[in-house]
């Protein structure tokens, strides 16, 4: 392995970073939203690999397999309620979920 | 090999960042699946090769087709202004800068031994020894993650499914035993009429 | 002695009225018939079993009686542990008293919601009786606290116009003040191990904390007590408060914040106390001055009374931190004094307004004509309220005035002034309401007191005037619980 | 061939498990009457996982490398179950009612049962998470169970959506942690971590695992959800969240703090610190101005946390089986609160707004009483069992020298006091025109009566359960 550990880490604390900034830029659709949450696990993946390797063991690899598994599950459970709320709000824009306020 | 790894990464960051600053939700999600096969490049540079292939499994082939599918479902316009975005864009972009740096410099003093593999790859194939592990050590979260799947199927039929009155529907048991008796009514015509 | 637990006993007993209390069925008219001689039968076990205590109980001893023990909590050592000493014997009794007086009176003056009264009451006797027997101080913080819960209902529930506000004044007031009083108890029991009174009583606690520790539990007290400037819940509370209501908060509850002075912060905590007594005794000052004064300017003969019970109380806080021997026995004798008259008082005001549906001065004039046994009770309570020699508000001032002059000379004048301005009050609302005015419509139908309604003011009545006259009746049996009191000063 | 070796250690789990397939199975073929078969299967399920804890050796200590049995995760197992129960018992009504009777909802609390189970017991960051994934996964469903109401589908929008941001975030400190230590296991991570290397990843991992826990015990200042979701959700949902998750979330970051931080103590004890206190301020402060129920229980929520979380800095035995105590009987008087505030119909509609309880001491003495009962607990009034715990949190305080911390604390709780109050005061002192007249679901009385006994009663057991949680050796 020539790659140096860094480069790994600075490229999931980039896409951690868009991630969150997708989240707090995002007032349009909450779709976008969740795929936001898709690229913050992305990054998390990344560096679970990355050190997997590095320390010489599959623990990484087999958490990275298991957040794909939840990752997956989320992205179900999320676009699921996603549509009954554009079922009853007609909209899935952030600043439609007003209901609840105080 | 840095250079495929730049490539790749170069790629994942500038398509992550059209994901979340596109307009129209379909291009972002063609956005996402182009990070993921990025991704799954830079996971074979890391030694992945299984997961490499899983991630574009579950996440090209399931999870972007999924968003697809709601994306297209849902008929989310394309928007012409960006309402409310630039009171969010300064805040949103001071933490994420600063998280950044955050992390960028904690991690910039990482010290960690790097260790050889211990499974050699000639006689043991990645897939091989995650199979290994993941059958014996990890069985039991193994297990809850499959239950997590099994929860998500239920939620998601739960919360979609519903039944939808004045649809007509083909019931075919009962099409199959209808009998004679309950379908034709004889009615005997008088010779009066 | 004997072993039978009669503290426990004279704690659950009101409490069991109150269970049975919310069992009773039936109709309206007959559930508060039922409810009424169940709260007097109850109270007047309670009173027995508390005059069974005090023929037991043996004066020249010094220590606790009565003693009863057992661990609530290990951690440490917080316990249910009971004992009476004289000082909380004179409080028992009067309690005990007071509340068989008020349940006897003829109604209980109250229209709605009279099972929940009752309940609220018999918790309150319950509760009271607790805070003075407890020997532990979580224990007294539990009382002591608890009692809130009842005062909260039946001035929220059964008061006037502006109840639902005097009741979250007072309820929070109290509650804020305590719980400084709860990290009080929490770094005292931290410090010494122990949550005992007695053996706090021995443990010496560096001067410095003691400020701290006595400050936080003052807030608390002088609510309760309550001492200017926290007083403003009082007359609020009185205002509209039942009859009853008005007789037991005045007669007894107004007690617990004084007895708490003196049953923790001075023996526990005593280069505090006298660290803290001018401060004390310049509010006390204020209060006597200040609550007369506005009780002059008062039109409505309640409020007008309530103020006068914080100018009393005044008495009481001025006494106890002369920390003098007299001074105590003083304010001692001044709170039994008070609790009898003071309810006797509210007693003659709720024989009024039942009489009329009023409670301002003006809508009573020449009492007098009509009801001239009413009268003679109602001066001679008066009289006592402003400390006539041969009654028994008298004894209680001189010795009060006589500690304070010991030690403070000026507030001791300011003090004793507060006696002819209490005077003055209390005067020119007997000229006015039952001396003078013309014989108008409303005045000459009055009807004057029943025998019962004689009974209990006669009752009251004969005890003012036999404090008055014998008022070593209760010296001596305080006499050595006060000196145990005061045996950390020197 | 860890799993294999030692089923015993995850029997009361695969019970359930098994128990909530037989479920599925048995909704999808039952032809009418569903949700009350199911209901029965699930109860069984549970109360069969619950018998085999407590009759197979609660002080059975037994280990595999991520799965870790004590007596104390027992017991604490043995209260989720309990409250399980109770929660199905009481929403049953409310279920009903509403028309939510689903087959589904039993179901799925199950699976969140399970996730807590787990929870409870991972001695492994991967099983941490992926158990939290579970319970919170099953709980998103939960709260979107009403889908044709806007807002239960924007709760349940506004709780996954932060949901997921905070397991994210758990999962990015979880990989900073596995990036130095090479490790997910606790007792390695705790090894390891006594070495002074890489001490600035390790913090940030703590930092961000810290917020995600944080989170999902609705702390300030990561509560921004619970009034809203709280709100949004039906009652019985409301219930299950306001209850088992906070226990178990608490107890999953407590073995956290001890065992694979426990050398960075210094640092978690100043964010718990800041967390506590927040917590406590938005708390009690917040639920000041609101008007409906379940948001006022919210804020309550919230603040009590906060109360909660003082035993944690004292990491001593003691602090951290007063905070126990704390939860407990939080817990039970928020499972009373709710099984009143589920049961109480007016008009053929909810109470919602506290306005709609005007009278009801006139109406229903019985349930004001012991709604009486059960706020004044929560307001830590003595004698109720509120009181205790509040005292022993104080003590806590104290001990591990924390006296402004209890200041702090006793400050706010005479503010929460207020609310607390003004519910009373409106079930007892307004007064209005005609008698509202309330249909309450009669058989729900029994919770509130047991919640408001527990209550009373708490004082002469007091020490003994005290003494109970000390030896529990946490």
């Amino acid at each position: 392995m020539q790659l140096d550990p860094n480069y790994f880490t600075i490229l999931s604390a980039i896409l951690f970073s868009i991630g969150i900034l997708g989240i707090f830029l995002n007032r349009r659709s909450i779709i976008i939203i969740l795929m936001s949450i898709e690229i913050l696990l992305l990054s998390v993946n990344i560096n679970l690999v990355a050190f997997s390797s590095f320390h010489g063991n599959l623990v990484g690899q087999i958490f990275t397999m298991f957040v794909l598994t939840v990752a997956a599950a989320e992205a179900a459970i999320g676009l699921a309620i996603i549509v009954i709320f554009f079922r009853n709000r007609g909209s899935i824009k952030v600043e439609d979920a007003e209901q609840l306020k105080g | 090999m840095i250079l495929f790894f730049f490539l790749f990464s170069a790629v994942t960051v500038l398509s992550s960042i059209a994901v979340i600053s596109s307009r129209n939700p379909v291009h972002s999600v063609f956005f996402l699946i182009l990070a993921f096969v990025n991704s799954a490049g830079i996971f074979v540079l890391a030694g992945a090769e299984f997961l490499a292939m899983i991630l574009l499994i579950v996440y090209v082939g399931a999870v972007a087709v999924l968003f697809l599918f709601v994306v297209m479902m849902l008929n989310v316009g394309v928007d012409k202004i960006k309402t409310q975005t630039r009171k969010y864009m300064l805040s949103g972009f001071l933490v994420a800068i600063i998280l950044l740096f955050e992390l960028i410099f904690s991690f910039a003093n990482l010290d960690i031994i790097i260790q050889k593999p211990e499974n050699n790859l000639e006689k043991n194939t990645n897939t091989h020894a995650l199979g290994n592990v993941l059958y014996t050590d990890y069985f039991l979260p193994f297990q809850v993650s499959g239950c997590i799947l099994l929860v998500a199927m239920l939620g998601a039929i739960i919360l979609t499914l519903r039944k939808r009155e004045g649809v007509l529907r083909q019931n075919i048991s009962e099409q199959v035993s209808r009998t004679k008796e309950d379908s034709i009514k004889i009615v005997k015509i008088g010779k009066k009429l | 002695m004997i072993t039978f637990p009669l503290l426990s006993t004279i704690i659950i007993v009101p409490l069991i009225g109150a269970i049975i209390a919310f069992l009773i069925k039936g109709d309206e008219a007959n559930v508060s018939k039922n409810l009424r001689e169940l709260a007097i039968w109850t109270s007047l076990v309670v009173l027995v079993i508390s005059i069974i205590i005090l023929l037991q109980f043996d004066l020249n001893s010094q220590n606790f009686q009565f003693i009863e023990k057992k661990t609530i909590l290990s951690k440490f050592d917080i316990s249910y542990h009971l004992g009476v000493d004289s000082v909380s014997l004179i409080f028992i009794l009067l309690t005990t008293t007071l509340f068989p007086i008020c349940f006897l009176y003829s109604k209980l003056s109250i229209k709605f919601r009279t099972r929940e009264f009752v309940i609220a009451m018999l918790a309150l006797e319950a509760l009271t009786l607790g805070v003075f027997c407890s020997l532990d101080i979580v224990l007294f913080y539990i009382f002591f606290e608890s009692l809130l819960i009842p005062m909260f209902l039946i001035i929220g529930i059964w008061g006037g116009k502006n109840r639902i506000f005097s009741s979250f004044k007072f309820f929070l007031y109290t509650l804020a003040g305590s719980v400084f009083f709860l990290i009080s108890i929490i770094f005292m029991a931290y410090t010494s191990n122990t949550t005992s009174i007695p053996q706090l009583d021995n443990y010496y606690f560096d001067v410095y904390l003691q400020k701290w520790l006595w400050f936080g539990m003052f807030l608390s007290f002088a609510i309760k007590v309550p001492m200017w400037p926290f007083h403003t819940w009082l007359p609020d509370a009185h205002v509209e408060a039942p009859t009853i209501g008005s007789m037991i908060l005045a007669g007894v509850l107004l007690k617990v914040g004084a007895f708490a002075f003196l049953r923790i912060s001075l023996p526990i905590l005593p280069e505090a106390s006298i660290y803290f007594s001018s401060f004390i005794m310049t509010l006390s000052a204020i209060a006597v001055v200040y609550t007369s004064i506005v009780a002059f300017a008062q039109t409505d003969i309640k409020k007008l009374i309530a103020y006068s019970s914080v100018a009393h109380m005044g008495y009481v806080t001025a006494g106890i931190f002369s920390i003098s021997k007299i001074g105590i026995q003083g304010s001692l004798f001044q709170m039994i004094s008070h609790g009898i008259v003071s309810a006797g008082l509210f007693l003659s005001i709720g024989l009024l307004y039942e009489r009329t549906k009023s409670r301002i001065m003006d809508d009573y004039n020449l009492i007098i004509k009509s009801m001239p046994i009413f009268s003679l009770f109602f001066i001679v309570l008066v009289l006592s309220s402003v400390g006539l020699p041969g009654t028994s508000g008298f004894i209680g001032e001189l010795l009060v005035v006589i500690g304070v002059f010991k030690n403070f000379l000026i507030l001791g004048f300011i003090i004793s002034s507060g006696i002819i301005l209490g005077a003055v009050y209390m005067m020119s609302l007997v000229r006015k309401i039952i001396f003078t005015g013309s014989n108008s419509s409303t005045v000459t139908e009055l009807t004057d007191l029943n025998v019962l309604e004689i009974l209990l003011m006669l009752f009251l009545v004969f005890f003012t005037l036999l404090l008055g006259l014998f008022p070593n009746i209760i010296l001596n049996i305080t006499e050595t619980s006060v000196i145990e009191i005061l045996k950390n000063f020197n | 061939m860890d799993a294999f070796s030692n089923l015993n250690l995850y029997l009361p789990e695969i019970i359930i498990f098994l128990g909530a397939l037989i479920s599925i199975v048995s909704g999808a073929f039952f032809k009418n009457n569903k949700y009350n078969k199911v209901l029965f299967l699930s109860f069984m399920t549970i109360t069969i996982s619950f018998s085999f804890i407590l009759f197979s050796d609660i002080s059975n200590e037994s280990s595999s490398n991520n799965f870790v049995n004590t007596t104390f995760t027992n017991i604490v197992k043995l209260f989720v179950l309990t409250l399980a129960i109770g929660v199905l018992y009481v929403s049953n009504g409310y279920i009903k009612s509403n028309k939510l009777n689903l087959f589904e909802y039993p179901i799925l609390l199950l699976f969140a049962v399970l996730g807590m189970l787990l929870m409870i017991s991972a001695n492994d960051l991967l099983f941490l998470y992926i158990s939290i994934e579970l319970q919170s996964l099953s709980l998103y469903v939960l709260v979107a169970l009403n889908r044709d109401s806007l807002k239960s589908s924007e709760a349940a929008l506004k709780y996954f959506i932060l949901g997921s941001i905070a397991s994210a975030i758990i999962l990015y400190g979880i990989s900073m942690t596995y990036s130095i230590t090479g490790t997910t296991n606790y007792n390695l991570i705790k090894e390891f971590s006594f070495t002074d290397k890489n001490t600035l990843i390790f913090s940030f991992g703590l930092i961000l695992i810290l917020s995600g826990m944080a989170f999902k015990l609705s702390a300030a200042p990561f509560h921004m959800w619970t009034p809203d979701v709280y709100e949004g959700s039906p009652s019985s949902v409301t219930t299950i969240l306001i209850t088992i998750p906070k226990v178990v979330v608490f107890v999953a970051l407590v073995k956290l703090l001890n065992e694979p931080f426990f050398y960075f103590k210094n640092l978690w004890q100043q964010i718990i610190i800041i967390i506590i206190v927040l917590s406590m301020a938005v708390g009690s402060i917040a639920a000041l101005r609101q008007e409906n129920i379940k948001r006022l229980f919210a804020y309550g929520t919230i603040a009590n946390i906060g109360y909660v979380l003082i035993g944690v800095i004292s990491n001593s035995n003691q602090g951290l089986s007063s905070s126990i105590l704390y939860l407990v009987i939080y817990t039970i008087a928020s499972l009373g609160i709710f099984s009143f505030i589920m049961m109480c119909r007016k008009e053929n509609s909810q109470v919602v707004h506290l306005q709609g309880l005007v009278g009801l001491s006139q109406s229903n003495s019985f349930a004001a009483i012991c709604m009486v009962m059960l706020l004044l607990s929560m307001a830590g009034i003595p004698p109720f069992a509120g009181f205790f715990a509040k005292f022993y949190i104080f003590i806590a305080a104290v001990e591990s020298g924390f006296l402004s911390l209890a200041i702090i604390g006793v400050i706010f709780s005479v503010i929460s006091a207020f609310y607390y109050l003004k519910i009373i005061k409106i079930m007892y002192m307004d007064s209005q025109e005609d008698i509202n007249i309330y249909e309450v679901d009669n058989k729900m009385y029994l919770m509130l009566l047991i919640t408001s006994l527990v209550m009373l009663v708490f004082i002469f057991f007091a020490n003994d359960f005290i003494n109970f949680l000390n030896k529990l050796n946490i």
